[in-house]
């Protein structure tokens, strides 16, 4: 019964999703939908493309939304990485001790 | 009709399945890795600009940088998934070491069967 | 419908169909390598859509250092569901 | 962990300095082509691990131990923190690009963000390294 009713509700889940973008008739919140290809005006990435290389002088325009504009959470992502690797070692290390 | 946002959805729907219906700890994690991919898949699919050129000045480019800006690609979904990635890789070793620690205590790698104590 | 659309969308079927392999075999090391396989294929998309970056750390990430981790995983616990 | 063959040791021995190479091109490169930080420290990682596996444990472990690579990743994570810091003394803001931006599409240019990536790429070296150690030595506690 369980697994009845969990497979119906990813069924349900996954015929909204599909159906929301292949009509574009349930947006999600205010944002304007983007078709696939479209071009953009009037968004954060065209004003980013426009000034970017003259900002940072950097050729490549996606190191200076990681490291430039971005630079907050990238150091975020860092920090998340350091985590990840303590508690990696710390798991193991207690492990070996029981052991 | 997109094609790109539909396999992406489906992806997602994919992933949701194996989290919901498999029993076995690292056939959840490998579902987490496909709802990630698919969730990857939109993203870039959003910021994709018909003719478009990467986002890299390069070439005859140096020269003409509005010409650039009118043809590139959107940069700030690709900056998203490059830290999606990361944190993405993080979240798979944490997930894979403490499977293996449940492996060791518990002998069984079923979900339903981790809640019982041991000893 | 041009070639390289072609092209796409037939990997973007094959991204999917090796994904639902991937979840539906029972032996989880074969279960693995396909899902190796779908990463790749998956970095070739994204550099049809123009994101060279995010291909490079999909291949490196997807095809090599998952990979590896998931073995010693399985290495360490149960070879079959 | 006892290693492999003749054929598979000496293939590896012959790749391992293209591999390395390559990663240290990407991390360098990371403001002008694709790359950056992340993709070339999982490269570098990834040759190393590369000779790990063909090797055996012990044998590798003589060049990068484990305190090594905890020292390494500590410092990266410290290079990106002082550099940020650099910002913050001339009076602007943390991690603002006070270094002279030179000309696009230079090897030395764009500021600080290439010294950014280089922290970054030691840091996700010594990470995934020390991950794959940790994994590895809870198995040979097991084999005893």
């Amino acid at each position: 019964m369980q697994r009845v009713l969990a497979l119906g509700m990813v069924l349900a889940i996954g015929a909204l999703l599909v159906f929301t973008v292949s009509t574009n008739l349930l947006p999600f919140g205010s944002f304007p939908m983007r078709k696939i290809g479209e071009n953009f005006e009037n968004s954060i990435g065209q004003h980013i493309l426009e000034n970017a290389p003259q900002q940072t002088g950097a050729a490549n325009v996606v190191t200076s939304v990681v490291w430039g504009y971005r630079g907050y959470d990238t150091l975020g992502e860092v920090t998340v990485l350091f985590a990840a690797v303590v508690g990696v070692v710390t798991i193991f290390r207690t492990f070996r001790r029981r052991e | 009709m997109d094609f790109n946002y539909v396999i992406a959805m489906l992806l997602v729907a994919l992933g949701l399945y194996c989290l919901l219906l498999k029993r076995n700890l690292i056939k959840l994690i490998i579902g987490l890795v496909v709802l990630t991919d698919g969730i990857h898949l939109f993203l870039i699919s959003l910021g994709y600009r018909l003719g478009g050129t990467a986002a890299i000045v390069s070439g005859e480019m140096f020269s003409d940088l509005p010409g650039f800006a009118a043809h590139a690609v959107d940069p700030v979904p690709q900056a998203l998934v490059l830290t999606s990635i990361v944190i993405n890789i993080c979240i798979l070793a944490l997930a894979l070491s403490l499977t293996i620690y449940a492996y060791r205590h518990y002998g069984t790698l079923d979900p339903s069967k981790l809640r019982r104590l041991k000893e | 419908m041009s070639l390289e659309l072609l092209i796409q969308n037939a990997l973007l079927v094959f991204l999917f169909v090796l994904c639902l392999i991937a979840i539906e075999l029972k032996d989880l090391l074969y279960s693995v390598i396909v899902l190796a396989g779908a990463s790749v294929s998956l970095s070739v998309i994204f550099y049809m859509l123009q994101a060279p970056d995010i291909a490079i750390t999909q291949a490196a990430v997807g095809a090599g250092v998952m990979t590896v981790l998931f073995v010693i995983a399985i290495s360490r616990t149960r070879r079959k569901e | 962990m006892a290693g492999m063959t003749v054929i598979v040791r000496t293939i590896a021995r012959l790749l391992f300095p293209f591999t390395f190479l390559f990663g240290v091109y990407i991390v360098l490169h990371g403001h002008l082509t694709p790359g950056g930080g992340f993709p070339g420290g999982v490269i570098i990682a990834s040759s190393v691990i590369m000779l790990l596996l063909a090797y055996g444990i012990e044998r590798t472990q003589k060049r990068v131990g484990f305190l090594q690579a905890e020292v390494l990743e500590s410092v990266g994570g410290l290079a990106i923190a002082v550099l940020g810091l650099f910002g913050l003394l001339l009076g602007i803001a943390f991690l603002q690009n006070v270094f002279p931006l030179g000309e696009l599409g230079q090897l030395f240019s764009a500021g600080n963000l290439p010294l950014l990536y280089l922290g970054v790429g030691i840091k996700v070296t010594a990470g995934i390294i020390l991950i794959f150690y940790a994994m590895l030595f809870a198995f040979r506690g097991e084999e005893k």
